[in-house]
């Protein structure tokens, strides 16, 4: 088999997750002896034009520029990997703030953005609005390990299998006690994708949602739960928007 | 005779007689969790706990458990067994009784070698405990033990009685005999004592009797509904059920070695990806339908398969769920109309 | 306590020996399982398949029991699993069995009997395995009608053995088909639902027995007509489908009330499938 | 009129490009372009609780996530008067040097070097300078094991609250890390001699303005209550805004700073010319053998720079770690944090130079107003202008050259794009390539 030619891009975001990859330091030399990586401008001097097996994308929509880069990445790759939550979900940048997307422009960069309406500067969002993505690799960042199994997978022609459960389960399998139940704090465990061996709650702070929302959640996003004992769904919702707003819009749960 | 009384002191003799023969566990507290967890002396214990995180289903079914590794093409090897063998100490009398429910099942038709292997290895000391607003072990017949532990050590404040409950527990009851002596008519009605007093502490408590019955009737029952729109599905009670045995296998290459484990982890009936199938069809799409299944499944199904229910009233699931749901309420609303 | 036997999680090695693509979805697989004595099972019956080092899956025997050790699966193309071995297995590769497992086919009780089978769409793969193991005897049972139901004419599997059975009379067919035609077919052949076909099968209720492989809404209409023909509750037969992950009754996801189809089933008489809820 | 444009730089954190003005054989201006998107973290803030200040804006740079996090904190401490006890703060130390450990390791090695070695990446280095490779790995991988065990992860820290840290490191976490900082000390002269076989390039000479925190303190400050510039002059925290003064440009609507109408340079190499003198043990020593007795000239220095301070952190974490594994560690978080109406302002040396982060809360603890600014965003106005001498004295007929000089030039400066357009964005001009 020849080797898997890949590329990380990345666009609009914090450049995280591409960092992440090189976090790997034990196995980078390994990665690029069975890997050609074609493109990752973050660390590789050098563009590249010609057609992927697999892209790994980070990051948000954020003006037009990242358009024309996700479309001309999707046209070349096989598989398109989202990166990250940003990616996948929108991540902080498309927090649904108490803000007018307009007014803030404005605040940042006073009265002239006109400037930006030319570059087509608009509201972030996820990649998946705007091209079909192959494979999810949420977090915020991305964990190093899903990162290496995935490649791992790929290297013997497949995908990998992660098994998403909430948060809760990891959080369980550490042997905290609920942050919800005992503490009274708004946990997004309960609606959040596992595998980050639930970071926050062992440390002691609830989770933020940094991986995302499960599946399940995006589209039956309707339970209610006893506001007395529990914690009222709505502001666990509130907190998880800050990292995947979009999810929650097409989900319905916007507004509440 | 089986039981043995002495004083209090007579735990270090024995923790240190059984850290001689494996790796000893007990509870121990961290800030507000209570765990199982390695003990280095016998003060490392909270005896007078009240239930752990996780149930001792850890030991014998961990989580995240490699059951094969595959090296190269066509070659695969069971992950070698750790020979050493555990005592697990101070395990309360419903978790003994769910050590009982999970070997039962486990030994059922093909029996589940790798859990069996370590139960067996197993040294068991269980405890006597007084329950909270939680527990309603009573209710499920589970307050008390009759086996599943080889040495069970009641606490009567400065007496303390030991009971064999295996040929092995028997042995080493007897290495302690200059310590302990026979039990006496006042230890006697220290335990009488004891066992009024625990008895009369239940504040929780639901009746049983013809729930399977109710069941088979309550099937489109109104109360699913409200639950399944009140539930996160997040499955922290089926995690610390000390019953709950269910569990996803998933193949994890390894970048570094090459070599894929296969991994068990447990997983959950309330998932909406457990009864998923090829095609898509999903046999229980509803939150609803997922959240009545646990229920029937363990005070129905497992009644049916195995002659008592699978819930040993622990208060697990009570004590973890994010949602404040319940079962005793769950069952108390269903079983309501017929009491009347 | 319990003698604790073999690791059940371990598979036997099971090697190769060819493939054959039966539709654009469905291949042929021929195996041969290594070690560990002689390789028996009951038609109905099913093996949990690893590829390895990608994961594991399970599949119903599909072809008849033998004496040669070997086997066949036919299989759906639909995730990881089946997409790897669609696109990556080739001859004399090595691949991990488990089983067999579960409870089969009574073939024992069919004998003397009509045998009518239903199948719909990939439903088709376990019952061939009763009826190629019925056909090698084919006096010991009457009347063999089977009724299969695809949706285009290019999901027809088997289309080669179905014809030569069609052919030789030794099996009556009748095909449905949700869209296109069949021309030149020794069989007759119809636009709608297989189950249409049930009232217009000659076969004595009284001394018949109905095999059912297909998809849960296909049950529903099947039993019904059955039902109105005359089908007895305990000689209708049918094989449930389940998600499933270690194929001994233990990891919880097939189960249906207090039975687990991995170990009770996957084939149910139809009394006992009723008394499982959510199973049809 | 001509131009020469470098559509994407590689090996820089995020999106940028650089475009040569030139009219006839005269190079005119140079702007450094960026396009990366808005991520408008200012506006997204407003609204928001404090205790998940820290936590959004980590999020502004993957690379100094730690450093926007702490600086947030910071803020938010002022603001309400939180104490931080003493254990917490040396922790916190702790991780501004596995940050400082993981970032230099991070530029110096994989970013800057294959310059040097005229290679691709770091990745196509290991047959040119082997030691220097494995050095650099192993050190960046020192300073995420710091960032992990102190933080809770290697980018986007979760272990950080208002009054200190949530859970303190175990004791065996944290001598598992002195044993690694020992060994890498027991190396350092070993790599410092393979450093010294690296020559700096002559690209270009100037003077220039250097500006970084300072404090009384004899340590050498990550952290200080003073900014001073290598003019002499000093200012309180609060006084940030006359420093870095944000001006519109008139070719880009990228704010740009300005010190007295000139730009100017933070940053490691600037740290070094202010507060250098403070720095003692090895760093000391190894800063006599990398850099002149005053390498204010070019700002290729500051990779050697990066790689003193480097030194300087692995000595200081194990310091600190002595001293920790000599006390109590258990309490690491003040009792609760109460909010008030006021403003706060959180100022801290990241890898890149100084970091401001000022908030104003309402009477509930929620974001009123936001403002940071970034060490990036200080440093544009300066790599402008540096590339512009550069370019000038580049041989304008060899676009490769100029192309490498003017990418050294501005990798130099350890841009970390993504910060500094956490708020800006320049127009994109003309055709680009990338
Ligand atoms: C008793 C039995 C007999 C079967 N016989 C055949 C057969 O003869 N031919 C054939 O093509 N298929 C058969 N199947 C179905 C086959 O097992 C699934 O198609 C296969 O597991 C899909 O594996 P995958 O890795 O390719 O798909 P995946 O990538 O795992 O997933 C595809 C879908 O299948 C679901 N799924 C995952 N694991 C299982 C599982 N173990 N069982 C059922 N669904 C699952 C997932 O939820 C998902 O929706 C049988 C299933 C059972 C239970
Ligand atoms: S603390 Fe959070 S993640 Fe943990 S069990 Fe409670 S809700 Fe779930
Ligand atoms: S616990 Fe939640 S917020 Fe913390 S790392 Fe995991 S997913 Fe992210
Ligand atoms: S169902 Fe709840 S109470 Fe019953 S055994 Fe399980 S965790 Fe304990």
């Amino acid at each position: 088999m020849s080797k898997p030619k890949v590329g990380f891009f990345g666009l609009t975001s914090c450049a995280g997750d591409q960092l992440m990859v090189l976090n790997c330091e034990d196995e980078l030399l390994k990665i690029a002896g069975e890997f050609e990586i074609c493109e990752f401008t973050m660390a590789i001097s050098g563009h590249y034009d010609g057609n992927l097996d697999v892209a790994f994308v980070e990051g948000i929509v954020a003006h037009e520029k990242d358009l024309k880069t996700l479309e001309d990445v999707r046209k070349r790759s096989k598989i398109l990997v989202a990166f990250g939550t940003c990616a996948a979900y929108g991540g902080l940048p498309s927090m649904e703030g108490k803000f007018d997307f307009n007014a803030s422009l404005k605040k940042v960069y006073g009265e002239e953005t006109d400037f930006l309406k030319k570059l087509g500067t608009r509201r972030a969002s996820p990649i998946d609005r705007f091209v079909k993505v192959d494979f999810v690799l949420p977090g915020c960042p991305v964990e190093r390990d899903e990162f290496l199994i995935t490649l791992a997978s790929l290297r013997k022609g497949t995908l990998p299998e992660f098994f998403r459960r909430p948060l809760c389960c990891e959080c369980k399998e550490k042997e905290n006690v609920c942050l919800i139940t005992e503490e009274g704090e708004v946990c997004c465990g309960p609606l959040t994708n596992s595998g980050c061996g639930a970071r926050c709650p062992s440390l002691g702070s609830p989770c933020a949602g940094c991986r995302g929302p499960l599946e399940e959640i995006h589209f039956d996003a309707k339970a209610k739960v006893y506001e007395t004992m529990g914690m009222p769904l709505e502001k666990v919702v509130e907190k998880m928007k800050n990292f995947s707003a979009p999810a929650w819009v097409v989900s319905g749960m916007e507004g509440k | 005779m089986l039981v043995r009384s002495a004083p209090p002191e007579i735990l270090e003799t024995l923790f240190s007689r059984l850290s001689g023969t494996g790796k000893v566990y007990g509870p121990v507290r961290q800030g507000k969790a209570v765990r199982f967890l390695p003990l280095s002396s016998i003060s490392d214990a909270e005896l007078s706990y009240q239930r752990t995180v996780l149930p001792p289903k850890k030991f014998f079914l961990p989580p995240g458990e490699t059951l094969l590794t595959f090296a190269g093409r066509g070659e695969w090897r069971v992950p070698d067994e750790e020979d050493e063998r555990i005592v697990l100490f101070g395990l309360h009398p419903c978790d003994l009784h769910g050590i009982e429910i999970l070997t039962v099942f486990m030994s059922d038709a093909v029996p589940d070698s790798p859990f069996l292997r370590r139960r067996e290895k197993a040294f068991i000391v269980g405890l006597s405990c007084l329950p909270d607003d939680k527990c309603f072990c009573r209710s499920m017949g589970c307050q008390t033990s009759e086996k599943g532990f080889d040495i069970f050590i009641t606490l009567l404040g400065d007496r303390v009685l030991l009971r064999a409950g295996s040929p092995e527990g028997y042995r080493l009851l007897r290495m302690l005999d200059g310590e302990a002596r026979e039990p006496s008519r006042e230890d006697r009605e220290r335990l009488l004592n004891f066992h009024r007093l625990r008895n009369e502490s239940f504040t929780l408590s639901l009746d049983i009797t013809d729930l399977p019955e109710v069941l088979d009737l309550e099937e489109e029952s109104q109360v699913w509904e409200e639950l399944g729109n009140r539930c996160f599905t997040c499955g922290n009670c089926s995690i610390v059920c000390p019953t709950c045995s269910c569990f996803n296998v998933v193949d994890i290459p390894s970048f570094a070695s090459g070599e894929t484990k296969r991994v068990r982890t447990w997983d959950s009936c309330l998932f909406r990806s457990y009864a998923l199938v090829a095609g898509g069809h999903n046999f229980r799409e509803k939150r609803a339908q997922r959240v009545k299944n646990r229920y029937y499944h363990k005070q129905k199904g497992f009644v049916e398969g195995f002659g008592k229910p699978s819930c040993v009233g622990c208060g697990r699931c009570i004590s973890s769920c994010p949602a404040g749901i319940d079962v005793v309420s769950v069952f108390k609303r269903l079983t309501e109309a017929y009491a009347k | 306590m319990t003698r604790i036997s073999d690791n059940p999680y371990v598979p036997r090695k099971a090697v190769l020996l060819s493939r054959k693509e039966l539709s654009p979805t469905c291949t042929l697989y021929r195996f041969r399982g290594e070690g560990r004595g002689p390789f028996s099972f009951t038609p109905g019956q099913f093996l949990l398949l690893t590829v390895p080092g990608v994961g594991e899956a399970p599949f119903s025997i599909s072809s008849a029991p033998s004496e040669d050790g070997t086997f066949e699966f036919c299989i759906k193309r639909v995730g990881r699993v089946t997409d790897h071995l669609h696109r990556s297995a080739r001859e004399g590769d090595v691949f991990g069995i488990r089983g067999p497992y579960g409870r089969g086919f009574p073939v024992e009780e069919m004998k003397g009997k009509d045998v009518l089978f239903i199948a719909g769409g990939i439903g088709y793969a376990p019952l061939r395995s009763v009826l190629l193991h019925l056909l090698k005897e084919r006096e010991s049972v009457g009347q063999i009608s089977f009724l299969y139901g695809v949706n285009t004419p290019v999901e027809l599997i088997f289309r080669d053995e179905v014809r030569e059975q069609a052919e030789a009379g030794t099996v009556h067919y009748w095909i449905s088909l949700m869209e296109g035609d069949l021309d030149d077919f020794p069989a007759p052949w119809s636009r709608g639902l297989v189950t249409d076909f049930i009232p217009r099968v000659p076969a004595d209720p009284e001394n018949a027995i109905a095999l059912l492989v297909g998809p849960p809404v296909m049950y529903r209409t099947a039993v019904e007509k059955l039902f109105e023909k005359g089908f007895r509750e305990e000689n209708i037969f049918l094989s449930l489908e389940r998600r499933m992950e270690c194929g001994i009754g233990k990891c919880g996801h097939c189960a249906i009330g207090y039975r687990y189809t991995c170990v009770h089933g996957p084939v149910f008489p139809y009394f006992e499938a009723i008394t499982l809820t959510e199973a049809i | 009129m001509g131009k020469m444009t470098i559509g994407h730089l590689a090996r820089v954190e995020g999106h940028g490009g650089i475009t040569v003005h030139i009219d006839g054989e005269k190079v005119t201006r140079v702007d450094m372009d960026v396009y990366e998107g808005s991520r408008l973290y200012e506006a997204l803030l407003v609204g928001k609780r404090y205790s998940e200040v820290a936590s959004i804006t980590s999020r502004v740079c993957g690379i100094c996530s730690a450093g926007h996090a702490l600086c947030a904190t910071f803020a938010v401490e002022d603001a309400f008067g939180v104490p931080v006890p003493p254990t917490a703060k040396i922790l916190r130390d702790l991780l501004i040097h596995g940050e400082n450990i993981e970032s230099h390791a991070l530029h110096f090695f994989f970013l800057a070097l294959p310059d040097f070695f005229g290679k691709k990446s770091v990745l196509h280095l290991q047959g040119d300078a082997p030691e220097l490779v494995s050095a650099g790995v192993s050190l960046k991988k020192l300073g995420n094991r710091i960032q992990e065990i102190v933080g809770g992860r290697p980018v986007h820290p979760v272990n950080l609250c208002p009054g200190g840290l949530v859970s303190p490191p175990s004791p065996g976490e944290l001598r598992e890390l002195l044993s690694q900082m020992e060994n890498h000390l027991d190396n350092v002269d070993l790599i410092t001699s393979e450093v010294e076989k690296v020559k700096v390039p002559e690209l270009l000479s100037r003077e220039a303005t250097f500006v970084a925190l300072t404090s009384d303190e004899p340590d050498y400050p990550f952290t200080g209550e003073k900014i001073k510039t290598s003019a002499g002059e000093e200012y309180p925290l609060g006084e940030f805004r006359r420093i870095c003064h944000e001006r519109v440009v008139r070719h880009s609507t990228a704010k740009q700073s300005l010190y007295s109408g000139k730009p100017f340079m933070v940053g490691a190499l600037a740290r070094i010319v202010i507060n250098g003198e403070k720095l003692g043990g090895k760093a000391r020593e190894v800063r006599e053998r990398l850099l002149p007795p005053d390498p204010s000239r070019t700002p290729l220095h500051n990779n050697n720079a990066q790689f003193v301070e480097l030194v300087h952190s692995l000595e200081e974490s194990a310091r600190l770690i002595r001293v920790l594994l000599d006390s109590d560690t258990s309490e690491v978080r003040s009792g609760d944090v109460i909010p008030r109406e006021g403003s706060g302002i959180g100022a801290l040396e990241v890898p890149r130079g100084t970091l401001y982060h000022y908030y104003e809360f309402d009477g509930e603890g929620k974001v009123r107003d936001a403002e940071i600014i970034t060490p990036t965003a200080q440093n544009l106005a300066n790599i402008e202008s540096d590339l512009t001498i550069c370019a000038e004295n580049a041989p304008l007929e060899n676009r490769l050259e100029v192309v490498r000089r003017l990418e050294m030039v501005a990798r130099a400066y350890d841009p970390c794009i993504s910060c500094s357009v956490h708020i800006i964005r320049k127009e994109e001009r003309g055709e680009r390539s990338g």
